[in-house]
């Protein structure tokens, strides 16, 4: 039991730690940074193994029982989402060994690094609203500074972004908390839910529609999404791939699915909603996506469209659906990851970031180019590797559920995606190499071992995702399809 | 009703924070927004005739208003006020970059 | 003319005499915020915040020039780290004390005295440190940096 | 209480001139004002935790703010580009926003007769259960001490965004 609050208090405290080793060689902070991810995964997957048949644990913090104190939940979603987010920051930090070589004050960004991490954990594990928008605070503060970290005037510029829309959702969250306390008298989600479970009054849709631009806002769905454009590419590459693969993902998506199912209960028009921000956004990010010239820019548009199917894997609110939708986000964020540090690999080698610039990388950089192409593939739906069952279970529950136009909508962006990653390797990776590119290297070893992990694990996850299906995401499944029932289970044990 | 005035300043903080083209004015839309969430919460919690939820000694029992949103509030102004020193922070160094605090002229990124 | 603008020696003797006055009953008016938290309005942050000002009081008199020499950024920021490490390890007691996170440890004590309510002034001098130390890093952050090709700045 | 209801209005004002002013300088003030009728306001609804931290924290952020106009020389706001079309867009954008907020917000209950379930609890129990004679505290320390820890943790968050921030270097090559 005591596995769960660690999840905050290492990372916390590596944090303030580092943040104190500002004359100790750079080796040392590498090597406490990395132990302290390398632990929470290590952490995450035991907890994994140790819950059995969606069983679901509460956290009591300081001995005070809920709605008292505030209590942390693990189930299935739970556990899925630590999995992502600590697996994705290990490899965020072996591969920031190297590549913030490059950079001054390597320990305060790992000290940064390590805060965002326990924001993000503290957001996934925690049961309360209050404590949703602290940690959902610190878990984007920490996200602001880091994409600044170059202190560029055009990281400046796209950090200041979205800052401004990042505060303006946080305090948005806040004001619905309010309202919702105001109505209920309690702060922790599980008796919010069984108070307002069955009611419907304009207060309730109110706090909803907060909400919903709040957590929409944070992540990224298409009317509220001017911010991600500028941010995700100009963070340095492992804090893209943190950002792009897991922050939008555990700070919007995670947030949405949590209230929206399990606190408020969904109803029709909300899954309808879901679904319409879906399709827009995974239309509108595609789209987008095709025109651009900028590596890094590309792939955050195809951030937004790929969001825009998780979306409307849950609006539609079938297992195939929903199953599709949780399998996605793992997937995305391993593929996602994996094409982000690529292109912080092409830009440590070469030092740019267009693509009509480089051209026949991969005989130069031969695990960049493979990493790559496995990445491209992944995320555009061919076969052996996860992005095809993903998206292939979210066709499934949308047939099922009779939405045959946004089925042909869903296919026909899935071969837009195949289009513009096509582009991106024949413009990138092959092709005749440039002249001036002749005579450059592969990226450093820990550069080198993240991508061909992230890319084993894509390959993997496609193979062997039956197994991965029983054990991880069913549990996760559960959770969402038992909707209200989530406050019985809390106050219950 | 006296909820809809704190909503109000909330508005006209918004408002500002959509509309202005100066970074710092866009700063003080986001203070002002948070201002009105403060004073939201603290009116959820206020009770007629009710006192500061301190005890004292002689009288234990008395009608003490709500002590949640207080402490709510003081975690978030707390909040805002760090906000508001990494934002300020952000802005020298834009100005630093920029040489200006215009919104418009602050667009070397596209789109 | 903002005072912030001045040269690095700082304003007139006047008002740095009437600050070398005034901070230490500040500092101590802060101090005893933080104690006594638990009994009267206040409390860590709002002490912590204001044992920081009578430092940044001393700063704005006196100019950068004591800023860059006698009270140090590093010495700050070491205290914020060291406040907020004890607040970490109150709360990892509790689990090994009484099985729980931020289990309140310490026994109760009488009410409405100082020595009470567990570990809640530990808590508050943790949090006093932290606030002062990163109220008073922040504000010698930004006043301290220059912007060198800018018109304004030095 | 009908000097909540004035405070408030003084509140609106002082923001209406803080948005509108076309010097930066006057903007801070009556920012400034807004937050002193805040901390008034916290007084009259028996916060005096709240009315504390407000004022201490209404000085720094004062500093700092007028750390930051000091930077420009010239104080008067850059006249934008009126796109008529986008403002009216915004308002009305707003006044929907403002309706549909005023219908759901007389929902609330009363104002003066909250709900309490939670807080019933603190204030019975909470100096037996935590020894703390200030409740705001002891809900602070003990019941949600684990808020208290993030928000100290965000507070450090942003200091230390801002020292990386502000640091001259970035890149080690060019």
């Amino acid at each position: 039991m005591n596995i769960i609050p660690l999840f905050i208090a290492i990372p916390l405290g590596v944090a303030f730690v580092l943040a104190l080793m500002g004359k100790a060689k750079e080796i040392a902070c590498d090597l406490v940074a990395n132990g302290a991810t390398f632990c929470l995964t290590v952490l995450s997957l035991v907890l994994l193994a140790l819950i059995k048949d969606n069983q679901v644990l509460v956290y009591i913090m300081g001995k005070w029982l809920p709605p008292k104190g505030i209590n942390l939940v693990l189930d299935g979603l739970s556990i899925l989402m630590l999995i992502v987010v600590n697996t994705i920051a290990f490899f965020a930090t072996l591969y920031s060994v190297s590549y913030m070589k490059r950079f001054t004050a390597k320990h305060r960004f790992y000290s940064l690094f390590m805060l965002m991490l326990a924001g993000m954990n503290g957001v996934v594990l925690t049961g309360d609203f209050f404590n949703l928008f602290v940690f959902l605070e610190i878990a984007s503060i920490a996200s602001y500074a880091l994409v600044a970290f170059g202190v560029e005037a055009e990281e400046l510029e796209a950090s200041f972004k979205y800052m401004v829309m990042g505060s303006v959702a946080s305090i948005l969250i806040l004001f619905s908390v309010g309202l919702l306390y105001g109505l209920t008298g309690s702060l922790n989600m599980a008796d919010i839910g069984s108070i307002i479970q069955g009611k419907k009054n304009l207060l309730l849709s109110f706090s909803l529609v907060l909400f919903l631009a709040g957590f929409g806002l944070k992540a990224a769905i298409i009317p509220f999404h001017a911010w991600l454009p500028d941010a995700h590419p100009s963070a340095p590459a492992p804090i893209s791939a943190m950002l792009s693969g897991v922050l939008i993902k555990a700070l919007g998506v995670y947030t949405i699915t949590r209230v929206f199912f399990n606190v408020f209960g969904m109803t029709l028009q909300l899954s309808w909603t879901l679904m319409i921000l879906g399709v827009i956004s995974m239309i509108g990010g595609g789209l987008l996506a095709i025109r651009q010239s900028d590596f890094k820019r590309l792939l955050a548009y195809s951030s937004i469209s790929q969001i825009g199917y998780i979306m409307i894997g849950l609006g539609c609110g079938n297992y195939w659906g929903l199953l599709g939708a949780l399998f996605h986000l793992f997937n995305h964020a391993s593929f996602k990851a994996l094409l982000f540090l690529n292109s912080g690999a092409v830009e440590y080698s070469t030092g740019t970031r267009k693509l009509k610039e480089m051209g026949g990388l991969s005989k130069v950089m031969p695990v960049t180019g493979t990493t790559s192409t496995i990445g491209s593939l992944s995320i555009s739906g061919i076969p052996p590797f996860n992005g095809f069952w993903s998206k292939l279970f979210i066709i499934i529950g949308l047939v099922q559920a009779g939405h045959f136009v946004l089925t042909v909508l869903t296919i026909l962006v899935s071969v837009l995606t195949l289009a513009y990653y096509l582009r991106v390797q024949r413009y990138a990776f092959f092709g005749t190499l440039k002249e001036k590119w002749a005579q450059i290297k592969e990226v450093p070893t820990p550069m080198c071992i993240s991508m061909i992990v992230l890319a084993i694990i894509c390959i993997g996850t496609g193979i062997l995702f039956y197994p991965l299906m029983k054990a991880v995401f069913e549990p996760a499944v559960t959770v969402l399809q038992e909707g209200t029932k989530y406050s019985a289970l809390i106050l219950g044990g | 009703m006296v909820f809809f005035l704190s909503f109000v300043i909330f508005l006209i903080g918004l408002y500002c924070v959509i509309t202005k083209k100066n970074l710092l004015k866009i700063v003080m839309g986001i203070v002002i927004m948070e201002y009105a969430v403060n004073f939201f919460l603290v009116l959820l919690g206020y009770r007629k005739a009710g006192v500061a939820p301190i005890v004292v000694e002689g009288a234990r029992k008395a009608n003490f208003v709500d002590p949640l949103p207080q402490a709510m509030v003081l975690t978030a102004i707390v909040i805002s006020i760090a906000t508001l020193a990494f934002i300020v922070a952000m802005c020298i160094r834009i100005y630093e970059k920029y040489h200006t605090f215009d919104v418009t002229e602050i667009r070397r990124l596209k789109g | 003319m903002s005072p912030l603008k001045q040269k690095e020696k700082g304003m007139t003797n006047i008002v740095k005499i009437v600050a070398k006055f005034v901070s230490p009953p500040i500092v101590l008016f802060g101090i005893y915020m933080v104690l006594h938290g638990h009994l009267t309005p206040g409390g860590g942050f709002p002490g912590g915040v204001i044992v920081a000002s009578a430092f940044i009081l001393l700063i704005l008199a006196f100019g950068r020039e004591m800023a860059s020499q006698k009270l140090k950024l590093s010495t700050a920021s070491t205290l914020e780290s060291i406040g907020a490490l004890i607040f970490l390890s109150l709360a990892l007691i509790g689990i090994a004390a009484g099985g729980w996170f931020f289990f309140n440890f310490l026994p109760k004590g009488e009410p409405l005295r100082i020595l009470s309510a567990g570990f809640i002034p530990l808590a508050n001098i943790g949090i006093g440190l932290k606030v002062s130390g990163g109220i008073f890093a922040v504000f010698v952050t930004l006043i301290m940096f220059r912007i060198t090709t800018g018109k304004g700045g030095r | 209480m009908w000097e909540i209801y004035a405070l408030a209005i003084l509140m609106i004002v002082g923001s209406i001139v803080a948005v509108q002013t076309r010097y930066l300088l006057s903007a801070v003030i009556s920012l400034a004002v807004v937050g002193l009728a805040l901390c008034v306001a916290f007084l009259y609804l028996q916060a005096p935790d709240c009315a504390i931290t407000q004022i201490v924290v209404e000085v720094i952020a004062l500093v700092i703010l007028i750390r930051a106009t000091g930077i420009e020389k010239d104080l008067s706001e850059i006249k934008g580009r009126r796109e008529i079309f986008a403002l009216v867009s915004v308002i009305i954008f707003i006044v929907v926003f403002a309706a549909f907020a005023f219908r759901a917000l007389s929902l609330l209950p009363e104002f003066g007769s909250p709900v309490m379930k939670v807080a019933k609890e603190y204030i019975e129990k909470g100096l037996e259960q935590t020894g703390s004679a200030n409740l705001v505290t002891s809900v602070l320390l003990d019941f949600r001490a684990y808020d208290t820890l993030g928000e100290a943790t965000v507070l450090f968050t942003s200091i230390l965004g801002a020292i990386v921030v502000l640091r001259e270097i970035g890149r080690k090559h060019r």
